[in-house]
This record gives structure tokens, C-alpha cells and sequence, in this order.
């Protein structure tokens, strides 16, 4: 029996920083002072906090331990286990009263917070089944098996409210309604594992930290709709959430909580992984599934659905991971709970992973209705190094910029669908006054550019065109004839494009042509860019006063733009510059101005 | 590992495994719970305070207590140790001095379960955090 | 039948549920332009892979556009198929393929008859909206003997990639990577030779564009008859004539026969003769050949392999070489007409005419794209100099007469030129799926019996079904014949031949849907069936009008083999008429 | 005659590897996965070896290979490296430690070092946020980096 626990995160932030030496240290300094009896080291899932990991927490008094490192190990058990004493230095410190808070409930980052997709997540060791067990594991899938029909659990669901977090948010109950209406031989649960938004992370920590749980929702789920089969289709670049995924299963597997006869009902469900390859436009479930199929990729024209002909032409039910997380604790809890949770069209919590601009980077789960401006200001706990906010892009490559003036809407489906953006599977990139926003619009575009598919013309040469001209724009080259092109372009491709990715993906141009146009108008007419982030805008001149004429500069210049007498004032002629930026990086002397 | 056959057979499991898991659980809500500190600094450990701790421990869990115990610093009380403070919900922190194990049950049986209190407290002098 | 009533551009129709709004729109008179859809009726296949978006039409409550091809009516769906925003849409659309398309339209051998290029003109496209120097994806360029692909102007309809691994299942072509650079194209982009590819060119005849266009010989052709010195003979096969006609206006199954051989004499070919006489020659080898192993078969030889197999069609000689290299001594050693008719032109009729070797120039008008591979086989080289010269199309004789500005259709009929110019009406029927073994059928079964055959019309061997058995009567000995059009039908024939699940004397296998009347070399006819069975029509009723209707009543056939080639299968014969197989498996 | 020859013990392997997945046509991708675990990378012969087994049209498996960004038809360094392309890691400065990779590497995303010590590619987010701009050497995750700590990195490599 212990009597204090060490949760050490061991999500892939984490471990990245050595969270893996952590552990190992903690355990051999245990061992040297004779606590192995007394204190247990525990590997836990992400806690979210990843701006200041690696993270350790002590239980139980709930000491939250800050970006720690191997050599701190010694120090923790000495002071802390062994002589009750915390370890100050390893505190969080509140930026603002530079106060050191030991328990995470205190923080501003844990406090706006809501768990329920994530709340096991940084509190049992997803290696362990046991541990998901004694949290009410697999009590869901016990009930609703033993006492339910599957319309009565159905109904339930759709009771709830809850929306598919995936990105449209469609209704997951009517999800499972439609898909139980057919009749077939074979019926599968797909659960959607390739996040491939760039900046998302919350599927894969909810399957590195919880992995059982979304076991748990599928066999409930297959029990709904009539599915004995369940495949989790993972990105294969999540090496962690698959090896984690693999134990869960295993071990659900020796306790009978899947395969034949699941708790002595006529109920079986199987399980089993299929890796994605790396390409986005398998997140969009039709592409998914004919990846699946061992084939490309492609999106299929809906009708028909796969709830009618999915996976190997039969009916099949795709959710993403964290709609599945979020099945058992709303059979546990009941609907009507979930209910009180969110806004009036959208129930529940919503995980978002904050990054950016921002002083806590992390995983986090705010119910619906909360502002941005809570979410950025008090959870991320504002704007890094003092800046000015510019702007927050949610939803990823299908989503939007939004401005200040988004700040206090209350953050559901329809807001920000109406705002120009949408929820996306949860990505919310913070931005700063240095940041371009038609550079922006750029970098999303290039990556929707070498992640279409190629299928539908729209997308495949739409949006390559619509990369060109932004990149004309930032080369300075831009006319104002241009940004028509471009707002016609997103409106055909918004309108013709064949999947939902493309469909959305002129959403970031769009949004940001709408809520930054005068920065557009700037590159355009003026050909400067504010942020600085467009070297083909800057100008670059030498200030007189600084410089030293040590001719570095002049030496290190590619095209000899640079003149000057040694130990006098250098001087660029503006006509064969090439703007790479080179004597602003070699000036030693902050000589260089850059407008 | 094997096969679990039914709903409660699940349960079963569950309140078994539930115990390696009471302390997390507990120290997600302290503020509910008693709490029982344990002065852990060399003074205290070399006077017994690890045997009392687990006795606490022990007692706690078979008399199903929703209690906490925790080990904290040096409280002071050199001349007294082990001293263990009890922290009840709506209660000042009360603080027991020469605590063996057999005072150590007691403190359970009769302050924390009874309310009553019994010889060797301290004077409470200073709050803590 | 179960209807639904739907307003389409301000009409209300009532159409069967599960209608198109493609097809609703069609039947309501409301043509709306499509370019990746293509629907082959005869082969029971409709490809809509509702990619290219320009079929997309309004419907009211829609948040989107919808691609008209592959949507189904609902009830009291209110559709605008030319709303501004659907025009819009489907302009910018076609804008975005021309944008990554070359503009060499003025010299493409696909212009005149593109689908992107009949696009931009009825949307009346004047300008592209790109940046200067927009990218173009740019691709391998391969020249086959048989086919050139240019991909450059590939429009991704992937049309070809569904001919050539679902209806052929030949596997040649794939999309490959991904986006912007996404083209379909062999593995690795490798050259086509070095692909599994049959060069059936069913590929070529449903590319919208001039992507995937046939290898062009007109040009040698026009040079060798220019040159003085040569002494150029044309053949042409049976399904030219049922087809020709098309490219001049004529309704498809109109016979140009008499046409067709005065415009090739006019463009100044010094014999016009007829690979039909070379067919009825194949009867004989072939038909000689079945009938060896089949006797030798019923004395209860274990050593004879049975069935045989048909090897007039190349791009067939082709698969089975490449999929099916344990079987090659099943299919007949007999060459294609094509070639038997290169070899004894070479020959016998070189020797006969007084003219040498050397000097003669063989050009095939063929309905096939193989054909132009086939005649550059290294085994069809005689002392380094090949049987047949070149191989054209039909389209490539339609051209071939119109740069000669020949007046097709005030050209009076005119008859093939003696010697290998007289045919049978067996010989006709080698145009068409199931003519070949009818064709042999009619003479093996008088060779069989030794009995006159009354009626020579095996209705039970025609047909358009991709599969087909029947079992002839040699006078109280059951023949099962089998018969298959295109690869994927013949894969699945030979698999169940393989497998033991049929049991056939005698197997004809074409390449192309209908056989050569559908071959790749035709007039285009866009999954029009009705064409292909016109020309089908055409076809038995050539045959109904001759007088000789068995291949070894042909009276120049008699000749050659008295003056020549002694008997069938003589050793001469084996020299000139018949070959090998090849093992090249492929992936 | 074959112009795609492998070795039989490679041979072996693919043979085992399809049939460790029931040859079926639908586990391709999962082939594909193993065969690059083992093989490190998926060239012609190996994709050549994969159609016989499965007995399907390579040009079908070239289409899967070209199609998802995971499988590559040349060999890595030794090292790999990869740069997280995430929104996160670019609006932190990950194009500038792209430039200084490159610089440095004197090779251009894509390829290899002549000595093949170092390889360069992109990928999509790797989910370590809270480190960016982060880059990964083998196994290994570098965070929270700025282009002057590159070269220092690289060394312990060498």
C-alpha cells in the first residue's frame, strides 16, 4: 500500500524532454532511500500543461511540479517524500504575482477547465487497465449491454446533445441511428484516429492517456448499431498512442471486455488497428475508409454515407477519438448531466490544443460557451513576451482567423461556423502582431496544396492557383485585380469542391481576406507588410550612426548591394538588393534597419 | 488475467482495484476530506513518525475514513515529535503530540470519528497553506 | 415504378426515383456539360467518379453546388442547372483545367475532337485567370509502338485508369501521387513497353483530351507512296468498312466497302487488297490446327492441350503472354490475318508480281491500335525487313483521305484488286465478337464431318454479352465453345478455364468491347452502343451478301495452297503462317 | 529477362511479410508499413516483389507508395531528420530552422547527405506543441530551438 504516488506525464511532449530519465531517476533515488515501500512512480497520460513540461505531480497533496528534469529526481524524493518538504523552485510560478502555486487547481490554466474527454488523462497509467477499471472503466459498456436495448442507449445519446468533435459536429446519436437502420451481414465501428490538422494533438493524447476509454465507446457503440468489429484507424506517426492502444486492447481482450460473449451477453466486439500513412485528407471519413481499404486515399461522393456503404461496401460508423471519449462518462452520468453542460445546440466540453503566441501551450478542455478571450487570457495566460494579440486560427486548414472583435463570442459549432472559422477537430494557433496574416494564409494554403488529394479539379488546381497568387502578393508583386481572383476562387472551391476538407479548405483565405483586408490592401498597394514576415516587402537600409564599417556586411552580400569605405558608414543600393536579409543577420552592431 | 463474466463480476473488480487508486481520487477533492499531516522532517522520522504514518494509513483504509494523510515538514514541535496534525472540514487544524501507534487509532476512533478530543495537543500557532 | 416529381430550370417533370439529375436533365432536354463522366452501356459500366465539377447545378436548400452525374432526384428537389452561380462555377472550374492544360491546341492530335477544348468553346472561355507563369504539371513523356501518352494534358477523369483495370483488367495505369501532381500513369511512370500494358487502346478511346492519342503513321505512309521506287499494297480489315463511313457523315453501320477500296486506289496504292482474304488463309491454318488437337483429343491423346485459343488479336496474344505464361501452348500458332497476310504479300505475291522484296511496302487499315505493335514484333521480321510496314487506323485513313482531298462520299464503288483480294463471308464476320470461331466452325465442321454444312448461320455464337457458350453439334459430337470481349471478361473465362470450372473445345477471345468493330482504331464513338451495334449489323449482312460464305471455298485461298503452300500446317505454311509465344509476366 | 532482381532472403521476406497479412488486397497500406520498418524504404524491386505476392498491378501499388507522404522510395540517412511543419512550430520560427538545417546540411528538404548521415524531410505536427519549433533526429526530439543551436546539435551526431 503507498502512501504517495509521483504522476509523471508521459505524453509525447514529455517524453520528448526526457520525462522517460524522469521516471527512471525518481525510481533508483526511491530505491536508495528506502521508499520503494512507501511511494509509487506512475507514467500517466498528458496533463495538458505541455508549455511547461516535463510535468510531475505528487500525490496526495497535489504538488504540481514544473518542467523538471532528471537531475531534479534526487531532490524531490529527498526533500519532498522523505522530508514533507516541496521543492519551491519547481512550482509554477504565476506570471503575474510571481507567486509559486503548488496545487494545479490553483493555476490559471487548470482553473476554466472542464474533464471530460480528458479526465483520466494525467491520472491513471494507460498501460494499466486496472486503473481504468477502478475509475468506472467499462461500467458504461456493462450497463448498456446488460440493461439497455440498443435503441434505448441510442436515444440516450441522442438525449445528450453530443456532436461529433471530428469538425462539422454532426449529431453522433443520429450518427448511430442511421447506421443501426441498415441491415447487414457485417457492420463496423471506425474510430478516427489520423489528426492531421497541423497544430491538433488532443486525439493522440486522449489515446496515449486514456486508451481504454475509447475501447470502451466503440464496443458500445458496435453494440448500437450492430457491429461485431471495430477498426481504429491511427496515423502511423503516433508511435506512442499505437503502442499504448495495442496494450489497452490487449488487456481488454484477456479481461473479456472485447471479443466473444463480452460479460456473458450474446454481445462480441473485435478490435483492431490500421495505420494512416500520412496523408490529411484521410481524416475525412469516405478518404478514410478507402484508405482502409489498403487503397489511396480518395473521398468518395455522399450519398451514400458509410452509415449505408462504408468500409468494404458495409454499413459503418466513423467517430473521431475524442467523440468517443466522451460515450461512457454520459452513459455513467446520464444524459440530462451532459445536458447542463455547453450551449443550447452544443453540449459538453470541447478539447482544444493551444499553441502559438502564448504563454501555456498545452492541451485543454473548456466547456462549450466559453470566450476566446477566456481561453487565451486566463487559461493561456495571454500573449507571449508582452504583445500585442493579432488573431487565433481555429479549426485548422478548414478554419478561419478571427480578430479581436471575436474575443467575446461563446465558443460552439455555430459560432464559429457563423464567424467565418469552425471547431475543426480543435487546433487554436494564437497569433501576435509579427505575425503576416496573408503569410498565414499562405502557409495554410501550401499545406492544403501538398495534402490534396488530387481527385476533384477545385481543389487539385484551384487551390494551387490561389497559392500562387498569394504567393505573387508576398513577393510584392500583387495587384488589387488579385485579391478578386482569390475571393473567387475560395467561393468556387467552397461551392464545387467534392469532400468537406476541400470544401472548407479556402476558409483561412477567405477568413482572413475578410477580417484582414487592409493588410492584404497593404501588401498589394503599398507592398509593405507590417509584421515584417514578407522579405520580399522589407526594405533594409543601414543606420549611419551604428554602423562601424567593419564591411561584413559588404562581404557577405550576394549581390555586392552593399558599398563603403572600411571604417565608414556602409550604404545599400535599394536597386540590387535582393532583400535575403543576409547583413541583417551578419551586423553585429544592430545596424541593419529593417522596415 | 482472467476473464471477467459479468456486470458484477465488473463491480467486484472495480472495488478492488479502486484502493490503488483512493489516494488520487481522494487528493482531487482535499478540501472534503480530513486531513492528516504527519510531520516527516529527520526529527519526527527518527521518533517514529514513518510507523505512525503507516499505521494512520492502514487504519484509515479499514475504517474506510474519507480522510488524507499526507506528510508535511518540520512543524516546530521538535520536543513533541511524532506530532500529527488533524485538519477536519469546517474544524481548526488540531495537532497531537507523542503520537504512537496506539495514539495514532485513537485519534481516529475518538477525534476524528467522535469528535472528542484527547491529552497532548498543541497549541495551533501559526495557519497553514 | 416508383416516381418522384422534381422541378428542374422551372420545369416539372415526374421521373423514375433514383434518376440522376443528370439524366432527369437529359430527358427534360436541359443538356448540362460534363467531361469526367462517361457511361458505357455496353459493357454495363457507368464510370462517374464525380471529380471534375462540371456538371455542377444548384439545388435549392443546397449549401453547396452538387455535381449533377452522380446525385439522385429526390422528391420535389428544385434544381437550376444554368443558375449565374452555376455558370460561374462551372466556367471557373473549366478555367482552372485549361490553366494547367498546354495550349497547343493548333497542333494537338486530339484537336477537333477534345472534350476540354468542345468545353471552352461552349462556355466561351477567352481568358484563364492565373499568374504569369503558372505551374503546369508537367510529366514523362512515353511514345509506344503502339500509344503516346502526354499527360501534360491529362484532366484527371481517370476514365482510362477504369478502362484499363476494371473493364480490361489489364492493370497498366494507376493515379499515381498526389495533388497538383496527381496523373494517372504506369508504375513509376516506366514506359508502357515496359508495363503490363496490351496496347489495346481502349485507354486512347475514352480520353477526353490528347492525353492518351494513338502512334501516327500517316505520315510514312504518304512519304512511301510518294517514293516511286516502292511498290506500296494496302489490306484492310473487315471492321474498317463497317466503320469508315462514320468519320464522312454516314450513319454508323453504313458498308463503305466499294467506297473505301476506290479512295485508297485513288490515293495511289499500287494493289488494294483485302485482309479478309488473309482471314479466310487463318481458317485454314487455325481451323486445320483445332482440328488436329480435337481428333487427337477424342482418340484420347493426354498429351494435346484443349481448348484452343483464338490469336488473331494482338493486345489478347499480349495478355495471355504477360498473365498468363504457363498456359502458352494453349492459344492456335496461327498468325493474325494481319501478319499472314504481310508474309505471303512478301513472298508469293512479291514473286508473282515481279516485284522484289525489298520494293514492297505493306500497309495495314486496321480498327486497332495493337496492330501498329504487332507488326513490329521482332518475330514478324523477315531478314530484317518486317512483313507488314505500317499499320493505320481507321481514323488514319479517314485522315489520310481528307489531306488527299478525296471526296469520300461522291466516290463510286470500286473492287479490291486480284491477287488477295477475293474474300468469304466467314471472313467479314473476324469484325465482330464471335465471328472468328463461327468463321471456323463453318469450315472445320465439313472437314469434320466430311458433310456439307446447310446453314451457315451459328446465331448462337453472335451476339453483344461479354461471355458467351454454346455447344455445336458436329454431327453427333458436342463441340463447347466458349467465347469472351474484352480482357476482363477473357481473364475471367481463363481463370475459370484454369481452375477447371469450364470445359471448352475451342475459345475466341477479343480485346475490345464487340471485338474489332469496337477496336481502339475506329471512329470515336464516346460509349454510344447504338454505333457498335449498327456496326455489328453491318457486319452479318456483308456476310449474307456473299456468295461464298465458307473460308476454304475462297477460290484464291485453293490457289495458293495448290500453287504455294501445299496443305495447311505444311511446313512452308508453319514458316509463313504460323509463330510463337513468349513468356514476359509483368506487374 | 526480369529487370527487378532481389535477393532470395528479400524474397523470403516479402513473401512472409504479405502472407503474415492473408495476401489480402485491403492490408496493402499495413504491408506497405512492415515492409518499410524492415527494408527502410520501398524501392521499385521491393514494390515489384509486393505485386507479385499479392498478385496485384504494381502500377495499383505504386499509386498507394506515391499517394501517402510515410512511404518512401529512397533510402534515409542514418539519421533522419525531420522538421515539424505544424501551425505551431511555423508561426515559432520553423521555416528559419528549416534554412538553417539546410545551410548547414548543404542539402535541400528531400534528400540525403552524400555521406548519407543525414536525411531532411517535413512532416505534419508531431504533437509537441509546447516545444516548438521542434525538430526529430531519429527517435530523438529536439524543442525549442532557434537556428543557432543547429549546428551544435548536429555534432553530436557525427
Amino acid at each position: 500500500m503507498y502512501k504517495m504516488q509521483l504522476l509523471v506525464c508521459g505524453g509525447t511532449g514529455c517524453q520528448a524532454s526526457a520525462s522517460a530519465t524522469i521516471v527512471e531517476k525518481l525510481n533508483e533515488s526511491l530505491k536508495a532511500h528506502g521508499l520503494t515501500e512507501d511511494a509509487q512512480v506512475v507514467t500517466t497520460g498528458c496533463f495538458g500543461f505541455c508549455e511547461k513540461g516535463p510535468i510531475v505531480k505528487v500525490i496526495p497533496d497535489n504538488t504540481f511540479y514544473t518542467q523538471v528534469t532528471p537531475e531534479d529526481a534526487e531532490e524531490i524524493v529527498t526533500e519532498h517524500i522523505l522530508k514533507g518538504r516541496k521543492v519551491n523552485r519547481l512550482l509554477y510560478e504565476n506570471p503575474e504575482t510571481k507567486e509559486h502555486i503548488s496545487d494545479s487547481k490553483h493555476m490559471g490554466f487548470y482553473q476554466k477547465q472542464m474533464r471530460i474527454a480528458l479526465r483520466n488523462c494525467g491520472f491513471i497509467d494507460p498501460e494499466n487497465i486496472d486503473e481504468y477499471i477502478a475509475r468506472d472503466g467499462y461500467s458504461a459498456l456493462a450497463q448498456v449491454i446488460t440493461e439497455l436495448t440498443p435503441e434505448q442507449a441510442i436515444d440516450m445519446l441522442k438525449q445528450s446533445g453530443l456532436r461529433g468533435r471530428g469538425g462539422a459536429g454532426f449529431p453522433t446519436g443520429l450518427k448511430w441511428e442511421f447506421t443501426r437502420k441498415y441491415t447487414a451481414d457485417q457492420k463496423y465501428v471506425v474510430c478516427n484516429a489520423d489528426e492531421g490538422d497541423p497544430g491538433a494533438f488532443m486525439d493522440r493524447s486522449i489515446l496515449e492517456g486514456d486508451p481504454n476509454t475509447v475501447i470502451e465507446a466503440m464496443a458500445i457503440c458496435g453494440y448500437c448499431v450492430g457491429a461485431t468489429k471495430g477498426v481504429v484507424y491511427i496515423r502511423a506517426e503516433y508511435p506512442l498512442a499505437i503502442k499504448r492502444l495495442e496494450i489497452a486492447i490487449e488487456q481488454a481482450n484477456e479481461y473479456g471486455l472485447l471479443g466473444k460473449n463480452i460479460l456473458g451477453t450474446d454481445f462480441s466486439f473485435d478490435l483492431e488497428l490500421r495505420y494512416g500513412a500520412g496523408a490529411f485528407v484521410c481524416g475525412e471519413e469516405t478518404g478514410l475508409i478507402a484508405s482502409m481499404e489498403g487503397g489511396r486515399g480518395e473521398p468518395n461522393f455522399k450519398p451514400p454515407f458509410p452509415a449505408e456503404s462504408g468500409y468494404n461496401k458495409k454499413p459503418t460508423c466513423v467517430n473521431n477519438v475524442e467523440t468517443f471519449a466522451n460515450v461512457p462518462v454520459i452513459f455513467l452520468k446520464g444524459p440530462e448531466w451532459f445536458n447542463t453542460i455547453g450551449t443550447e445546440k452544443s453540449k459538453g466540453t470541447k478539447v482544444f490544443a493551444l499553441a502559438g503566441k502564448i504563454n501555456n501551450v498545452g492541451l485543454i478542455e473548456v466547456p462549450m460557451g466559453i470566450t476566446l478571450r477566456e481561453i487565451i487570457f486566463e487559461i493561456g495566460g495571454g500573449i507571449k513576451d508582452g504583445k500585442k494579440f493579432k488573431a487565433v486560427q481555429t479549426g485548422g486548414p478548414s478554419g478561419g482567423c478571427l480578430t479581436e472583435k471575436h474575443l467575446d463570442t461563446p465558443i460552439d459549432f455555430d459560432s464559429l461556423l457563423a464567424a467565418g472559422s469552425m471547431m475543426g477537430s480543435g487546433g487554436m494557433i494564437v497569433m501576435d502582431e509579427d505575425d503576416c496574416m496573408v503569410s498565414i494564409a499562405k502557409f495554410y494554403l501550401e499545406f492544403i496544396v501538398e495534402e490534396s488529394c488530387g481527385k476533384c479539379t477545385p481543389c487539385r488546381v484551384g487551390n494551387k492557383r490561389m497559392l500562387e497568387i498569394l504567393e505573387k502578393i508576398c513577393q510584392g508583386k500583387g495587384d488589387m485585380d488579385d485579391l478578386d481572383h482569390l475571393r473567387n476562387f475560395a467561393y468556387v472551391i467552397r461551392d464545387t469542391a467534392l469532400c468537406g476538407l476541400g470544401q472548407t479548405s479556402p476558409n483561412p483565405v477567405l477568413s482572413t481576406l475578410d477580417n484582414f483586408y487592409d493588410e492584404y490592401v497593404a501588401h498589394v498597394k503599398d507592398k509593405k507588410c507590417e509584421a515584417k514576415q514578407c522579405k520580399a516587402l522589407a526594405t533594409y537600409t543601414i543606420i549611419p550612426e551604428a554602423c562601424t564599417g567593419c564591411t561584413v556586411c559588404a562581404r557577405n552580400c550576394p549581390t555586392d548591394a552593399i558599398t563603403g569605405e572600411r571604417r565608414q558608414p556602409h550604404f545599400i543600393n535599394q536597386d540590387l538588393c535582393i532583400r535575403c536579409g543576409v547583413c541583417y543577420t551578419k551586423c553585429k552592431f544592430n545596424a541593419i534597419l529593417v522596415q | 488475467m482472467t476473464k471477467i463474466k459479468s456486470l458484477d463480476e465488473l463491480r467486484k473488480k472495480k472495488q478492488q482495484l479502486e484502493q490503488n487508486l483512493e489516494i488520487r481520487e481522494k487528493s482531487d477533492h482535499p478540501e472534503s476530506l480530513v486531513q492528516i499531516k504527519v510531520a516527516m522532517a529527520t526529527c519526527g522520522i527518527a521518533s517514529g513518525a514513518r510507523t505512525v504514518m503507516n499505521a494512520l494509513v492502514e487504519k484509515i483504509r479499514n475504517d474506510k475514513i474519507p480522510a488524507v494523510v499526507t506528510q508535511t515538514g518540520c512543524m516546530g514541535y521538535c520536543y513533541a515529535e511524532p506530532t500529527v496534525e488533524v485538519k477536519k472540514p469546517g474544524h481548526d487544524p488540531v495537532v497531537f503530540s507523542y503520537v504512537d501507534v496506539k495514539k495514532a487509532e485513537e485519534i481516529i476512533d475518538k477525534y476524528i470519528k467522535n469528535n472528542e478530543l484527547l491529552d497532548g495537543i498543541l497549541p495551533a500557532n501559526y495557519q497553514t497553506i | 415504378m416508383e416516381t418522384v416529381k422534381i422541378t428542374i430550370d422551372n420545369k416539372q417533370i415526374e421521373i423514375p426515383k433514383g434518376t440522376t439529375i443528370l439524366q432527369a436533365a437529359k430527358d427534360a432536354g436541359i443538356t448540362i456539360p460534363t467531361l469526367c463522366y462517361m457511361n458505357l452501356p455496353h459493357l454495363a459500366r457507368e464510370h462517374k467518379p464525380g471529380s471534375c465539377r462540371v456538371c455542377v447545378v444548384e439545388v435549392k436548400g443546397h449549401k453547396t453546388l452538387v455535381p449533377s452525374c452522380v446525385t439522385k432526384c429526390t422528391d420535389g428537389m428544385e434544381i437550376l442547372t444554368h443558375s449565374l452561380r452555376a455558370i460561374n462555377a462551372r466556367r471557373t472550374v473549366v478555367e482552372l483545367l485549361i490553366s494547367d492544360h498546354p495550349k497547343d491546341c493548333l497542333i494537338c492530335p486530339s484537336s477537333g475532337s477534345c472534350e476540354l477544348q468542345d468545353l471552352a468553346i461552349t462556355l466561351g472561355i477567352r481568358e484563364i485567370t492565373s499568374v504569369e507563369n503558372a505551374a503546369i504539371s508537367t510529366y514523362r513523356k512515353d511514345a509506344s509502338p503502339s500509344l503516346l501518352r502526354d499527360m501534360d494534358k491529362c484532366v484527371m477523369c481517370r476514365s482510362c485508369e477504369t478502362v484499363c483495370n476494371e473493364i480490361q483488367t489489364v492493370g497498366a495505369l494507376s493515379a499515381i501521387h498526389r495533388g497538383f501532381m496527381s496523373v494517372v500513369a504506369p508504375a513509376f511512370e516506366q514506359d508502357l513497353t515496359d508495363s503490363p500494358c496490351t496496347f489495346c487502346g481502349q485507354c486512347v478511346a475514352v480520353c477526353p483530351t490528347g492525353a492518351l492519342t494513338m502512334q501516327d503513321h500517316t505520315f510514312q505512309v504518304m512519304r512511301a507512296l510518294a517514293d516511286e521506287k516502292k511498290f506500296v499494297v494496302v489490306q484492310t480489315a473487315p471492321a474498317v468498312r463497317a466503320a469508315l463511313g462514320e468519320e464522312f457523315g454516314y450513319e454508323p453501320g453504313t458498308l463503305v466497302t466499294g467506297k473505301m477500296v476506290a479512295a485508297l486506289r485513288a490515293l495511289g496504292f499500287d494493289k488494294v487488297l483485302d485482309t479478309d482474304f488473309a482471314a479466310d488463309l487463318t481458317i485454314m491454318e487455325e481451323g486445320t490446327e483445332l482440328l488436329d488437337r480435337l481428333s487427337r483429343h477424342l482418340e484420347g491423346d493426354e498429351n494435346v492441350r484443349l481448348p484452343i485459343l483464338t490469336s488473331c488479336c494482338p493486345a489478347w496474344v499480349n495478355f495471355f503472354e504477360t498473365n498468363y505464361p504457363d498456359m502458352l501452348d494453349v492459344p492456335s500458332t496461327a498468325r493474325s490475318p494481319q501478319q499472314m497476310f504481310g508474309s505471303i504479300a512478301k513472298t508469293y505475291l512479291a514473286n508473282k508480281l515481279g516485284v522484289k522484296k525489298e520494293d514492297m511496302v505493306v500497309v495495314s487499315i486496321m480498327p486497332c491500335l495493337a496492330k501498329k505493335y504487332e507488326c513490329q514484333r521482332k518475330e514478324f521480321y523477315t531478314d530484317g525487313i518486317p512483313d507488314v510496314d505500317y499499320a493505320l487506323s481507321t481514323r488514319e485513313l479517314a485522315r489520310l483521305i481528307k489531306y488527299g482531298n478525296i471526296d469520300f462520299t461522291s466516290l463510286e464503288d470500286e473492287n479490291f484488286d486480284r491477287f488477295m483480294g477475293e474474300s468469304t463471308g466467314a471472313a467479314v464476320i473476324f469484325g465482330v465478337t464471335g465471328g472468328v470461331i463461327e468463321a471456323a466452325t463453318r469450315t472445320a465442321y465439313e472437314l469434320f464431318t466430311g458433310k456439307e454444312l446447310e446453314n451457315v448461320d451459328f446465331h448462337e455464337l453472335r451476339g453483344l454479352e461479354g461471355i458467351r457458350s454454346a455447344t455445336i453439334d458436329f454431327d453427333g459430337t458436342p463441340i463447347h465453345i466458349g467465347i469472351a470481349h474484352t480482357l476482363g471478361n477473357a481473364r475471367k473465362l481463363l481463370d475459370g478455364v484454369r481452375s477447371g470450372m469450364y470445359n471448352f473445345h475451342a475459345i475466341e477471345i477479343m480485346a475490345c468491347p464487340g471485338g474489332c468493330i469496337g477496336g481502339a482504331g475506329q471512329p470515336l464513338h464516346r460509349g454510344d452502343s447504338s454505333a457498335l451495334e449498327a456496326r455489328m449489323k453491318a457486319i452479318y449482312q456483308e456476310d449474307a451478301n456473299k456468295v461464298i460464305r465458307k473460308s476454304h471455298e475462297n477460290p484464291e485461298i485453293v490457289t495458293l495452297y495448290e500453287e504455294f503452300l501445299g496443305e495447311p500446317m505444311s511446313e512452308k505454311a508453319h514458316e509463313l503462317l504460323h509463330t510463337c509465344y513468349f513468356c514476359h509476366p509483368r506487374k | 529477362m526480369n529487370k527487378y532482381e532481389l535477393k532470395d532472403s528479400h524474397k523470403k521476406t516479402i513473401k512472409e511479410i504479405c502472407e503474415s497479412f492473408g495476401n489480402k488486397h485491403g492490408e496493402l497500406i499495413n504491408i506497405l508499413h512492415r515492409t518499410q520498418e524492415h527494408f527502410g524504404y520501398l524501392p521499385e524491386e521491393i514494390q515489384y516483389e509486393i505485386a507479385l505476392n499479392l498478385d496485384m498491378p504494381l502500377a495499383k501499388i505504386y499509386g498507394v507508395v506515391s499517394f501517402y507522404s510515410f512511404f518512401t522510395m529512397t533510402p534515409k540517412g542514418k539519421h533522419p531528420i525531420s522538421i515539424c511543419m505544424g501551425t505551431a512550430c511555423f508561426v515559432r520560427g520553423a521555416e528559419d530552422i528549416v534554412q538553417a538545417l539546410e545551410e548547414e546540411l548543404k542539402i535541400k528538404v528531400g534528400q540525403v547527405t552524400e555521406d548519407g548521415k543525414f536525411s531532411l524531410d517535413c512532416l505534419r505536427c508531431i504533437g509537441a506543441c509546447g516545444l516548438a519549433p521542434v525538430i526529430l533526429i531519429g527517435e530523438d526530439v529536439h524543442g525549442r530551438l532557434t537556428p543557432d543551436m543547429i549546428p551544435g546539435i548536429l555534432k553530436k551526431y557525427e
